[in-house]
């Protein structure tokens, strides 16, 4: 049962890649960018999966490392000019030294009280941008003039030439993939799980739960941050209404829905949660509530999500005998 | 000073409805751990009810003013009420034995259907009760001017608090209610018919919430359908404030959010209000992580 | 789960696979909110619309064609607004009316500019949006300066001194706000309360008891109509008798019924002319047409201006003879003369913004009526 | 030469002084027993040590070290590692997987190297999960290793979560209740475990009801009635001490 399931499944994962990797092709623009927002959501969703899906916290503020992440962006580039691309790392450390300070004190809030405490981060870092904090935010209007990504000199348009993004973003979530399922499958990986299974247990087995707590933290703002410079440079402008709380709500069903802690489940879920609502735009009035309700279904039929993780094995066959000894 | 207590008297106001949904969000969550984030859409559903009930039967004009309101209220809070059952029934029953975030998602895609129906039985348009109903004076007290209005609103949510206390702590069925909250196997154990105490739970919360909302069109006169969000998000704040799960702890979270807006708008900056309470809610969750009045269970080990 | 999977393909093909129609059509656009907080103002425009759309039809139609409206849902938010007009752009559409917000505007701009399709925003009054020197961009709707300008001169005219500003830190609010208050700080008198308030909420008694203690001769306001009106009717309540001029959002009939009669007495506003008052024939006839139609009168003038955006794209249509774009554009910018608006006359400069001085103030009689003041 | 030090450790909970001046030494290498009937504080005694709770007094030092209130898995790292009195696994998880979680405070990759997969961090993976295979072997889980912990038995959950301790390399090893829930043959093999565990130069400090068991296994016992120490010393001397007797009499479980 088992091998057979893993034996199709290879060449199906290799199927959609493929897939993907011709879909501009032949959808035209319109659908094209349907792909690049779940492409950018799916790297929202994955950056949160860590955080929420290993690490099994509720956070539910997600946008706000986004919106750090799309403003540093923002502003550097229309300030001094700096190339968008190169502020990638720029947004991200942004992000992650935001994501260190205010999840500092919180981290050893539980569950619901988590919840609202990331809820009310992410409202009080929009408040703040319609303020215009520090005069830098631009207030209610956001920053416009970002421009666009340009690799090896080569403009990047992503409103004007959907199809060229989709290969930008593309590349960025195969080597986001990539790198979580290092992630995952590594120490770093096991040790949230273990807090997120019994977080007593993980810290009496020497985990030093707190700590990974912060550190799933800061590499999910990390991650959201670059992709808010993803973001930022493709819409052109930003303004603080991209970075409500309902965006926050999309990541946290994109990842609940999709099957928590599992990648192909993230994927999947970015898939759904923002291609449903496209598919529906024929119905005009009536998409959000059919929306809801295949929401509501989905969730019913598969609990679990659409995806869940499996548990994961081990080489333990691969080990050789003179190797397992104390 | 008067400045002072004017603002009071607004924050009281606002945290009074603000405490009365809360109501409905910590006695779900009592009971099967669950955050109800389509309970602000039912607060929103007990509003349009309550103006489809006013215009299309004309209670007040056949008996009375005061009685025709008080009946009206009383029977949105049943409709609504009717309308939580079923949402349990529709969309979190099916999730009991699930993870808990698997509810959370249901209940967001429940309150997404739940206020785009509003809209599509309603229309999209800002909806306005009919004026008149509710006395407009204004008391003087020291000189300031306060409408009496805000202080029926205040006084009916507290007394509906106080009655649902009361019906919590003192009669049987508050008791199996408390027990399920406890432990729902044991209560079950007991003979306590938990499935009821959970219907009822779904019946009294949203219940609760239809009241607010018909508080809101009666006295504000403006609903839409968007408002639910909003309000629901402030409510949750407050039950967490107070220490969710715990009933005292809605109705003093609601009051305390409603006096904390209202002072740091005063006091500090009003377009930074909403800022400025979650800050206030962070900084008391960090020194009582639980809420002012949530139990700290220290965890067995 | 593989029901789920069908059901999700039937639909992916349902919603794309649009039969290929014969060229029989001439298909216009019309991006509008029709979920979200600014549903309402999407209900009204697509139902002006497409009344506008009947009447062309039963006409006989445009160059001997049917005209079809093509509604795309910008949901009130810019990333929806980016795919609406991505999905505009591959439906082969003439012209483009729409859309409310400016933001959500800014979304779609570029991606209409690169497909060389005409776009007609009727709500979004952010200056920035024509300053950008797009060549198939207009819009019917005044600019933010433009009311900034009217607001002071109204409040200096009526002799106010210290004056209170308040806003709802929208884009458009605090623009205007922003706007009103720069130029108030050149004249000679004192803006002593300049905030904002968070819209959306009902009880507004904390933020009138504050600008109370400022004692303000009058208060601007910017946001838009159910703020608006529920702050006159908690005013009223508090026995505050402090005057209130809103700015063109708070044009809705709504703001009476929320206020209620007495409140509102008094209230005047800045906005462009509502059909109603017009003397045209075409205004009295189209309102009487969507009375006919829906039972009711469209809610605020924003939408009426998408209206307008959908008339001048079919007179340009009509007189081009041809549905080419630069054809089209040349002809709104250069050619186009008082073309008679259901707002009034309309002609284009060569930013695409609206000329002529289009705002009035308003003022709401004891019936509850807009009374035009002047 | 006593590897852990307690010195008049307090605890209160509310009103109730669950642990009440307590003090005693567990010499290098010794298997000693913490006894006293339910509801002593014994349990509460462990987590006092492992810093799960804070003390409102005393302090408590393993190797010349004061780790008085340290975080709990600062105390692994140094060399305690502990089980838990009611089963804490990763249920959901694989047994090896389970086991790794006790290597884990003796690995150093970070989640850079992870990303990156750096040689480094591939032979550290490979050398834990070696440890974890000869930990499985150790307490004779091997053949489980593949299992989901939560469909283990009972006593063979108990035996994972001692390899799990184990895998940290402890200089003690803190087991709470380990034979609870075990049929007679299973209690016999842990002894017989325990020895083991002794013999690998690893102190042991166990709580435990099973009295046989207790005095097998120990050679020094500390016994706790409400909160405070009332006896101490060998096994052989602590069946006899009266105060040990009386507090034991109320509860007939137990076969004093």
């Amino acid at each position: 049962m088992k091998l057979a399931a893993g034996r199709i499944k290879k060449p199906a994962y290799g199927a959609i890649i493929l897939l993907w990797m011709i879909a501009p092709l032949f959808i035209g623009k319109y659908w094209t960018d349907v792909l690049n927002n779940v492409a950018i959501y799916a790297l929202l969703g994955l950056s949160l999966n860590i955080i929420l899906g290993y690490g099994g916290m509720f956070h539910m503020g997600h946008a706000a490392f986004y919106a750090v992440g799309a403003y540093t962006t923002a502003i550097i580039n229309t300030a001094w000019g700096v190339p968008v691309l190169w502020l990638m790392p720029a947004a991200g450390l942004a992000a992650g030294l935001f994501a260190l300070v205010v999840a500092r004190p919180i981290i050893h809030l539980r569950g619901d009280y988590l919840l609202i405490v990331t809820i009310g981060m992410v409202e009080i870092v929009r408040i703040a941008l319609i303020n215009n904090v520090f005069g830098i935010t631009g207030g209610a209007n956001g920053i416009f003039g970002i421009d666009s990504p340009s690799v090896f000199g080569f403009q990047i348009n992503g409103i004007v030439a959907p199809a060229h993004y989709f290969y930008l973003v593309t590349a960025f979530l195969a080597i986001t993939i990539v790198l979580f399922y290092l992630l995952e499958n590594s120490r770093f990986g096991r040790a949230l799980k273990f807090l997120c299974s019994d977080e007593v247990a993980a810290e009496g087995s020497g985990i030093n739960t707190a700590g990974y707590k912060l550190a799933a933290f800061v590499i999910g703002a990390v991650w959201a941050g670059m992709t808010g410079t993803l973001y930022a440079s493709k819409m052109g402008f930003i303004s603080p209404e991209s970075f409500s709380f309902w965006e926050s709500v999309v990541m946290f069903m994109i990842v609940i829905l999709g099957g928590s802690g599992n990648i192909a489940g993230v994927l999947l879920g970015a898939a759904l949660i923002i291609g449903l609502p496209e598919i529906f735009q024929g119905l005009q009035q009536y998409r959000l509530l059919i929306f809801g309700l295949a929401l509501m279904i989905m969730m019913i039929f598969r609990p679990q999500g659409i995806l869940p993780p499996k548990p994961r094995s081990y080489p333990i066959d691969k080990l050789e005998k003179n190797e397992v000894s104390l | 000073m008067e400045q002072f207590f004017t603002q009071l008297t607004n924050g009281l106001a606002v945290g009074g409805i603000y405490a009365l949904i809360a109501l409905g969000y910590t006695m779900v969550y009592g009971v099967l751990k669950l955050i109800n984030f389509a309970h602000g859409d039912l607060f929103t559903i007990g509003a349009y009810l309550g103006l489809t009930l006013l215009t299309s039967l004309a209670l007040t004009d056949h008996i009375g003013g005061l009685a025709g309101v008080l009946l009206l209220a009383v029977m949105a809070m049943g409709l609504v009420g009717i309308i939580g059952i079923l949402l349990d029934r529709a969309a979190y029953k099916p999730l009991r034995t699930s993870p808990r975030l698997s509810a959370v998602v249901s209940a967001l895609g429940a309150s997404i259907v739940l206020s785009n129906t509003v809209m599509l039985v309603y229309g999209p348009s800002t909806r306005v009760y009919p004026q008149g109903l509710l006395p407009s004076q204004v008391f003087y007290i020291f000189g300031l001017p306060v409408p009496v209005m805000r202080f029926v609103i205040l006084a009916a949510s507290i007394v509906l608090m106080i009655g649902l206390y009361v019906f919590i702590q003192r009669t049987k069925i508050g008791t199996a209610i408390r027990a399920a909250a406890i432990d729902q196997d044991a209560a079950r154990l007991m003979g306590i018919n938990v499935d009821r105490v959970i219907m009822l739970v779904f019946f009294i919360g949203p219940a609760l919430g239809g009241a607010a909302g018909v508080m809101v069109g009666l006295y504000y006169g403006q609903i839409t359908f968007t408002m639910g969000w909003t309000y629901g998000l402030k409510a949750f704040t407050a039950a967490i404030l107070g220490g969710i799960g715990n009933i005292p702890g809605a109705m003093v979270g609601g009051l305390l959010l409603g006096v904390i807006e209202a002072l740091g708008a005063t006091y500090i900056s009003m377009a930074w209000k909403d800022a400025i309470a979650f800050f206030v809610l962070i900084l008391i969750l960090i020194v009582r992580p639980t809420g002012l009045l949530g139990e700290r269970v220290a965890e067995k080990i | 789960m593989k029901k789920l999977l069908f059901l999700l393909l039937a639909g992916i093909v349902a919603a794309t696979a649009t039969p290929a129609l014969a060229q029989d059509t001439i298909k216009i656009g019309l991006m509008c909110p029709l979920t979200g907080s600014w549903a309402a103002e999407g209900k009204d425009m697509k139902q002006i619309v497409e009344l506008l759309a009947d009447q062309v039809n039963n006409q006989g139609g445009l160059l001997g064609k049917d005209v079809k409206v093509v509604i795309g849902d910008d949901g009130g938010d810019p990333r929806t607004a980016a795919l609406a007009a991505q999905r505009m752009a591959t439906r082969d559409v003439a012209a483009v009316v729409g859309t409310y917000g400016s933001s959500i505007t800014e979304a779609s701009q570029n991606i209409y500019a690169s497909a060389n399709i005409i776009q007609v925003a009727n709500g979004s009054t952010a200056v920035r949006l024509t300053e950008k020197g797009l060549p198939y961009f207009f819009r019917t709707c005044p600019r933010d300066d433009e009311q900034g300008r009217v607001a002071v001169k109204t409040l200096l005219d009526s002799g106010y001194e210290n004056i209170a500003i308040l806003h709802d830190n929208t884009t458009y609010a605090k623009g205007l706000a922003d706007e009103a208050k720069k130029l108030l700080d050149e004249k000679d008198v004192n803006i002593v309360f300049f905030d904002a308030l968070t819209p959306g909420e009902q009880d507004y008694g904390t933020i009138l008891s504050k600008m109370k203690t400022k004692d303000p001769d009058v208060v601007f306001f910017t946001g838009y109509y159910p703020e608006a009106g529920l702050m006159l009717r908690q005013k009223m309540e508090k026995g505050w008798d402090v005057p209130f001029i809103g700015g063109d959002a708070t044009n809705n009939p709504d703001l009476v019924k929320i206020a209620g009669n007495k409140a509102a007495e008094g209230f005047r506003f800045l906005s462009p002319p509502v059909p109603g008052d017009l003397p045209t024939k075409e205004a009295r006839e189209f309102m009487e047409a969507y009375a006919a139609r829906y039972q009711s009168t469209p809610g605020s003038i924003w939408a009426v201006l998408a209206g307008d955006g959908f008339r001048v794209i079919v007179e340009a249509i009509k007189q081009t003879q041809s549905t080419d774009t630069q054809k089209m554009a040349d002809y709104l910018h250069k050619e186009m003369q008082d073309f008679p608006g259901l707002t009034g006359d309309i002609a284009f400069n060569e930013k695409g913004d609206r000329i002529g001085d289009v705002y009035r103030v308003y003022r709401v009689d004891a019936n509850g009526n807009f009374v035009l003041t002047e | 030469m006593s590897l852990l030090q307690v010195d008049n450790l307090t605890k209160r909970f509310g009103g109730l002084l669950a642990v009440d001046n307590v003090s005693f030494a567990v010499p290098e290498g010794a298997v000693f027993g913490l006894i006293g009937p339910n509801g002593a504080g014994k349990t509460t005694v462990f987590n006092l040590i492992t810093g799960n709770y804070e003390p409102n007094d005393g302090s408590v030092s393993f190797d010349n070290r004061d780790i008085t209130a340290r975080p709990t898995h600062w105390i692994v790292s140094a060399g305690i590692a502990r089980t838990f009195q009611t089963i804490r696994l990763f249920a959901n998880m694989a047994v090896i997987e389970n086991v790794l979680a006790g290597c884990h405070c003796r690995l150093r990759s970070g989640p850079v190297a992870s990303m990156l997969r750096l040689p480094r961090q591939h032979k550290e993976e490979r050398q834990a999960l070696a440890k974890s295979m000869a930990e499985l072997e150790f307490v004779g889980l091997l053949d489980q290793a593949d299992n989901l912990a939560r469909n283990l038995s009972y006593g063979n959950q108990r035996l994972l979560e001692i390899a799990r301790a184990l895998a940290s390399d402890p200089k003690l090893i803190i087991l709470d209740e380990p034979a609870g829930g075990m049929n007679e043959l299973e209690t016999a093999a842990l002894v017989s475990l325990i020895a083991r565990i002794q013999a690998r130069g690893i102190t042991v400090l166990l709580i435990e009801h099973d009295m046989s068991l207790v005095m097998k296994a120990c050679e020094q016992l500390v016994v706790l009635e409400y909160g405070k120490k009332i006896a101490g010393g060998p096994p052989a001397e602590i069946k006899k001490n009266p105060l040990v007797i009386e507090a034991y009499l109320g509860s007939d479980d137990e076969d004093f």
